[in-house]
């Protein structure tokens, strides 16, 4: 692969400005919100007060009084055309509205469509639905028990526990703990939390009754997996559904999944011939979409008095809410959470997890990491501290201690994954010194010896990410490869078309760059188009920091494709032996010959113009890419913290983050995810977190409540790097876009930890909320 | 949401147990009370704009008597709907002579509140809830000591004054 | 989220105002920044039938001192006051207040008279104009009246303002020789209402406190004044103990309630710590700490 | 009932007779038809609708259209004179300031107001300045940065007489 692209090209490792900024930039996003289609519709929702009831009446006629009220959609009527459920993607199936019985607080009831979108909302108020509660079932460990209420009836199984899954050798790794001199224990408990993008969700459906085909524009991350769920549930073909996914206002994995609103909305249009919006407002966003994280991890970490560690043994209890609807891979009901032995070689692990029901809303789906990764890095690092701190060793030389050495990739660990390239020391050395560990620590002393509380915090975590190879990784039996569809027009402008789509990733400019340092052609005549399923080839789309690992690497390949037949062109103009010719600088030259040599312009001229005769006219290839494993970017992460005495606030005074996502396209745009990740590791470290009332009422429905980090909470994030190019992608990258937020917690929580170590205090659940960590100042007698 | 209190009112228990069965004079004394349909007996169906300040909601109840047991023990269970959000509610009073003319009431509530006004009002919703319910039981003191004639208005039956200006930081 | 439908008033004289509050008392709401009864409207939490907008009511943006006082018009702006030299100057507790209010943008529409007539004890401007002993001007078509700023904050979200009635001013009276205020908050993010937060005005004699005043946000049915407090620093000089008793004092004045921004404890723990903070602040201000 | 309104967007008249409760962002959105002022929370909270009232940096989902009948208004769509980018809009371009590009316009309308009264800004009042606005994607880092070159570019062009700077009045 090169590197020297130069500025004009705006190849790969260019800090090339985004393609996609003038029109934001401009107020001409078209998002989801910004559609408006001739005699459009409005739908809003009925939604349910209670967490668990029945339903034992609904009465919509004050509501179809009022001008303009079109109809009122309940789940008996769906029920009637078999759509009152829907298959989740993960083998469950979920309520699209509920004919009997509701199961959550906030779920949908029934829906207005109306005219207008004042009048809808005038209508839902005077929809009367009678219930009679049951009693929720909250405590994830109290669902487990014999005499817990069921929240899912209608499963064969009378049980709340929804499945048990394992990894690792448990035989093994309890030898390994018989043969330990020290045994750390911890119980974790990582809180639920929502994605929470500006944006809220929604939809356009639109149906039109000539042509039979039905148009949905939708906040979604993966437009072609849903246009195959939809086809599945409707019965409509799959070419008569077109999904397009416009800009989208965040993603974060919140949109991944199929809402009950998208299919209500395009049932109403199917009712009624006219299309149909509906968005979110939101505490609908906050109280009824899919949650990340809730699990409630107890650990031991097995070792021996020098510090090595060697085995790991993990238990979670994974509360799934009442719908088992996550977006993991089939065999993976806990996502890639056995990648818990992290950076460090250890001779055995076993971990096992159980998912169980609860009244609300389905958890497990992502938050700006999709597969459990950020639970097994929090679990993983909090360990490697308790360790150190249980043997009075430095946290730092634990670690060293225990890395993979860079000599041992590719790695096997003791979960079963093969990591691909690492090189941990390298990454921890670059922050302790960006840092200045030493001279923190003796800081720290110092400051100690006063009184005051600082902490130092270090994580070194390894992501997973690219799922992923085809023979393990399945969503509903669609294996995970990703796709890229490339066409070079006769004057060498390029039209690329890939099957994931952006949420602000800046797609258009990186897989812009792919395509441009493969070619040869300038990055400014290259289009890359995404997220419209009637002309995008088949991904399976944007989330788990899989775009660059997979549909990169095709758009990669695909260029590789098209460049194998300018090749044969080229050879063709240069009146030369293909075999003869070589890619130097962006062009095909004459090995020897710098002077008779032929660029990507002039040969995709000819390729519609003047090609050989044993060769198509054209230059287009497609590929669907299968990655041959999943890649494993990894960081060292150093946080700073100071503790308030008298108030128990947390301050992040530093926090620098080396990051290693292999070989890089667009600096500037790899400096903004991590920017935005270890934001996102931050909130539910200090801020984020949800949480029921006894009656399941869900207490942060909305922004004044569920807490986002504002410019004052957030610390002025320093960023490095290390690069170690993956050897299985076809130019070395790894993806990046979740990495700070898997890495960033732990690192904050280890800071905080290590403040308070001095007193005794071994752990502490994130968030670190100033009550909690003043109630721990007061135990120990530090409060001021 | 539990809460109890006692009150002690100047009239002998009858008297009392005659106003507390009585859904018309009870009614009144409900927070924000509207209207109210009577569908039996021990079965009525109130309207109550329930509010403090710039927040109210408007409430249609579902209320049933419960366990009454004449002269000295009632309850009641209430159900109702507003603004995507639900109450419900089970009160029980017992009333003893302390003296002929004076007779103790103690009672309790467990309110529970659960949708919108829970998810977005939980700041204000402990102490409101409290202060209504005590609100409620008070008034049963004020009117049943009121002279019999009187028709004054009910004002202990609705918040006094809210507040007028209604702006301001969030 | 979208409020229901009201007939919307925006007369152009106080009379009118009351005019329009009197046609439907219970059912009319008085709109100054909105910032507080829009998105309550828009969950529909509130539905006033009529809307009766102040924005075109002359004379409620006076920002002066006249005849002794402070005088703050009702629809004074928050950013109005975060960026008067003279408010900085002169009055910097009300200046504390003002900036840590919701967030910058919110400042520019909040009004100081609707922060005050909300009645909720987790706006920032009761504890401040409670230390500060600030009096309140409520016109009526019956006249007008002049209340104390305690006297006029009932209870939870409640005021002393009677339906017709409209606060027009806020009354603060000039600092004497050798005083200083301050508010200090403790809040969960910029945005968020205050976990507590507390409001001092002292007046120095030397070494000693003449006066004190001492306002509690949000640990309580309403704002609070910590009186105990207040009586005790009366007298004394500022040392690390009295700041502590002080402290201990307000502390024990509060009466919070366990919500989801901590537990009880925690926050009498704070406002133990953000009264002593406020007072060493507001004494700096008066120019005379004595350790 | 419905009420007459008709104020200044980006210079143009717009008039429309409008009910009360219509929400100021959905004036702008729905009756004058620019969507680039978006919706983000109910709350007050997120600033995603932020646009400018007569200079003034306003939240235009806590108002009624109603409220601003006869003001001068700014969106996101009238930074750009003649073609050319203002130096707001240069600042998130050069400084990678945007990724999904929601809270872009309100963050960019509470800044670019922001900057006429604080020509030269520290790092600290530029984050108190935004700290209505809230961000998702960025981290605020870069847009810290954008505001930072924009204050650059304001200042480079003070040099020149400029347009007539609006001036700033409490929104009446």
């Amino acid at each position: 692969m090169s590197t020297t692209g130069t500025s004009t090209i705006g190849g790969m490792g260019h800090r090339v400005k985004r393609k996609e900024d003038p029109r934001f930039l401009r107020g001409k996003g078209n998002y989801v919100d910004d559609i408006k289609l001739p005699g459009m519709l409005y739908m809003d929702i009925v939604r349910s007060p209670y967490a668990h009831a029945n339903i034992t009446k609904i009465d919509a006629s004050k509501a179809l009084a009022i001008p303009g009220v079109l109809a009122v959609v309940t789940g008996k009527d769906l029920d009637a055309a078999g759509l009152a459920w829907m298959p989740t993607l993960m083998s469950d199936k979920q309520m699209v509205l509920p004919v009997d019985r509701v199961v959550y607080q906030a779920q949908e009831v029934a829906a207005v469509i109306a005219t207008e979108r004042y009048i809808a909302a005038d209508a839902i108020a005077q929809v009367e639905v009678e219930y009679d509660p049951l009693p929720p079932v909250i405590d994830p460990f109290k669902a487990m028990e014999a005499d817990a209420p069921l929240v899912r009836p209608d499963r064969e199984q009378k049980t709340n526990h929804i499945w048990h899954w394992e990894a690792g050798d448990a035989a093994k790794t309890d030898e390994a703990f018989k043969q330990a001199d020290v045994v750390v224990k911890q119980d974790l408990y990582i809180p639920r939390i929502h994605v929470a993008s500006i944006e809220t969700c929604g939809c356009v459906a639109s149906f039109d009754r000539v042509a039979g085909k039905l148009t949905v524009y939708m906040t979604t991350q993966a437009p072609h997996a849903i246009r195959t769920v939809f086809s599945l549930v409707t019965g409509i073909p799959e070419h008569k559904i077109r999904i397009i996914s416009p800009d989208i206002g965040g993603g974060f994995g919140g949109k991944v999944p199929v809402y009950p609103g998208y299919v209500v909305a395009c049932v109403a249009s199917l009712q009624t011939g006219h299309p149909v919006k509906w968005i979110e407002d939101r505490s609908e966003n906050l109280q009824a979409d899919s949650f990340a994280r809730d699990y409630h991890i107890s650990a031991e970490l097995a070792a021996n008095n020098d510090g090595t560690m060697k085995a790991l043994r993990v238990k979670t209890l994974a509360d799934h809410g009442a719908f088992d609807a996550a977006a993991n891979p089939s065999k993976f009901p806990a996502g890639l959470f056995s990648v818990i032995t992290g950076s460090y070689g250890l001779e055995a692990a076993h971990v096992a997890v159980d998912g169980v029901y609860t009244n609300k809303p389905s958890g497990g789906v992502a938050y700006r990491c999709s597969f459990r990764v950020t639970e097994a890095v929090h679990t993983i690092e909090r360990m490697v501290d308790t360790l150190a701190q249980q043997l009075k060793m430095d946290p730092a030389d634990v670690r060293m201690k225990n890395f993979i050495p860079p000599e041992a990739f590719p790695y096997k660990s003791a979960t079963g994954w093969e990591y691909d390239s690492g090189n941990y020391p390298a990454a921890l050395r670059k922050a302790m010194e960006k840092i200045d560990y030493a001279g923190l620590r003796k800081e720290q002393a110092e400051k100690r010896a006063k009184g005051e509380l600082m902490g130092i915090g270090i994580s070194t975590f390894t992501e997973i990410v690219g799922a992923g190879p085809s023979h393990t990784f399945d969503i509903l039996g669609i294996k995970m490869f990703d796709s890229c569809e490339i066409r070079v027009h006769p004057t060498g402008s390029v039209i690329a078309r890939i099957g994931v789509q952006s949420q602000g990733q800046g797609h258009e400019t990186t897989f812009a760059q792919i395509v441009a340092e493969e070619l040869g052609l300038p990055v400014e005549n290259i289009t890359v188009e995404h997220g419209d399923t009637d002309t995008a080839p088949y991904g399976l789309g944007t989330y788990a920091s899989r775009s660059t690992p997979t549909a990169g690497a095709a758009t990669a390949v695909a260029a590789r494709k098209i460049r194998d037949k300018a090749r044969k062109i080229a050879a063709h103009l240069l009146e030369a032996n293909p075999d003869d010719l070589e890619w130097q600088d962006y062009k095909f030259q004459v090995k020897g010959t710098p002077g008779r040599s032929v660029g990507m312009k002039e040969i995709a001229f000819a390729a519609y113009t003047n090609f050989p005769s044993d060769v198509e006219a054209g230059l287009e290839a497609v590929d669907y890419y299968d990655p041959p494993n999943m890649t494993f970017p990894f960081g060292a992460y150093i946080c700073v913290v100071d503790i308030d005495r008298g108030t128990g606030q947390v301050k992040i005074r530093r926090f620098v983050a080396v990051d290693d996502c292999g070989n890089i396209i667009n600096p500037m745009i790899v400096d903004g995810q991590i920017h935005g990740g270890l934001t996102m590791g931050m909130a539910p470290a200090l801020l984020e977190a949800i949480t029921y009332d006894e009656n399941g009422n869900m207490q942060q429905g909305t922004f004044m409540e569920y807490l986002l980090p504002t410019a004052m909470e957030t610390p002025a994030w320093e960023t490095d790097k290390t690069v170690t190019p993956s050897p299985h992608h076809p130019f070395g990258a790894k993806g990046v876009g979740e990495s700070a937020t898997v890495g960033a917690p732990p690192a904050i929580a280890n800071a905080v930890v290590d403040a308070l170590s001095h007193l005794g205090v071994t752990h502490v659940d994130i968030p670190f909320t100033p009550w909690k960590i003043y109630a721990i100042l007061e135990e120990h007698g530090v409060a001021e | 949401m539990h809460f109890t209190g006692t009150q002690q009112i100047k009239a002998p228990v009858a008297k009392v147990w005659a106003f507390v069965l009585d859904p018309n004079k009870v009614a009144e004394c409900a927070p924000g009370f509207k209207t109210m349909e009577i569908l039996g007996p021990d079965h009525f169906k109130p309207t109550l704009a329930v509010g403090i300040g710039a927040v109210k909601a408007t409430f249609t109840l579902d209320v049933q008597l419960e366990d009454v047991r004449e002269p000295d023990h009632a309850a009641m269970r209430g159900r109702g709907a507003a603004a995507g959000s639900a109450v419900d509610m089970v009160a029980a009073m017992d009333l003893k002579a302390l003296a002929e003319d004076v007779t103790q009431m103690d009672w309790t509530a467990d309110v529970n509140v659960s949708g919108t006004l829970a998810s977005v009002g939980a700041r204000l919703m402990e102490g409101t809830a409290q202060r209504l319910t005590a609100k409620f039981f008070d008034c049963f003191r004020q009117k049943i000591e009121a002279p019999d004639d009187a028709t004054a208005p009910s004002t202990a039956s609705v918040p006094s004054s809210p507040a007028s200006e209604s702006t301001g930081a969030q | 989220m979208i409020p229901d439908n009201f007939t919307y008033l925006a007369p152009t004289t106080l009379a009118g105002v009351w005019e329009a509050l009197n046609a439907h008392p219970d059912d009319s709401k008085t709109l100054a920044g909105g910032q507080s009864l829009i998105p309550l409207m828009k969950f529909r939490l509130a539905a006033p039938a009529y809307l009766v907008d102040l924005r075109h009511v002359p004379g409620l943006d006076t920002l002066e001192e006249r005849d002794g006082a402070l005088v703050i018009g009702a629809m004074v702006r928050e950013s109005a006051l975060e960026r008067s030299s003279l408010i900085q100057r002169r009055y910097p507790g009300i200046h504390d207040a003002s900036s840590v209010v919701a967030d910058p943008l919110v400042r520019n529409w909040a009004t100081v008279g609707g922060n005050l007539a909300h009645g909720d004890p987790a706006n920032d401007h009761p504890a401040m104009m409670l230390a500060l002993g600030a009096r309140v001007v409520a016109e009526s078509p019956r006249g007008r009246r002049e209340l104390d700023i305690g006297d006029f904050l009932v209870d939870t979200m409640e005021t002393a303002l009677q339906p017709d009635e409209t606060l027009t001013e806020i009354h603060v009276p000039q600092p004497a020789p050798h005083s200083g205020s301050a508010y200090v908050k403790f809040e969960r993010k910029v945005g968020d209402y205050a976990i507590a937060a507390v409001g001092v005005r002292l007046t120095l004699d030397g070494a000693t406190v003449r006066e004190a005043g001492i306002g509690l946000t949000n640990v309580g049915p309403k704002a609070l004044r910590a009186q105990q407090a207040e009586a005790f620093l009366v007298g004394q000089q500022l040392t690390d103990e009295t700041l502590r008793e002080a402290g201990r004092l307000a502390a024990v004045d509060a009466q919070p309630s366990a919500d989801l921004r901590g537990p009880v404890e925690y926050k009498r723990a704070l406002v133990r710590t953000l009264t002593m903070r406020a007072l060493r602040a507001a004494a700096e201000r008066a120019n005379a700490v004595t350790q | 009932m419905t009420q007459h309104v008709k104020l200044t967007l980006n210079g143009q008249p717009v008039e429309a007779d409008i009910e009360p409760r219509l929400l100021l962002v959905h004036f702008i959105r729905e009756v004058a038809n620019l969507t680039g002022t978006h919706i983000g929370c109910d709350t007050t909270s997120c600033g995603a609708c932020t646009v400018q009232i007569n200079g003034v940096p306003s939240k235009s989902c806590t108002l009624f259209a109603v409220q601003v009948d006869g003001a001068d208004i700014r969106t996101v769509e009238g930074l750009e004179q003649d073609g050319q980018l203002s130096p707001i809009q240069e600042g998130f371009f050069e400084e990678h300031g945007l990724q999904c590009g929601f809270c872009t316009p309100g963050m960019m309308m509470t800044a670019e107001a922001f900057l006429r009264d604080h020509p030269d800004p520290s790092e600290a009042e530029i984050r108190q300045a935004i700290s209505g606005n809230l961000c998702r994607c960025t981290g605020y880092v870069n847009i810290v940065k954008s505001i930072q070159h924009a204050a650059l570019r304001m200042r480079e062009g003070q040099a020149a007489p400029q347009e007539a700077p609006v001036t700033a009045e409490a929104p009446r």
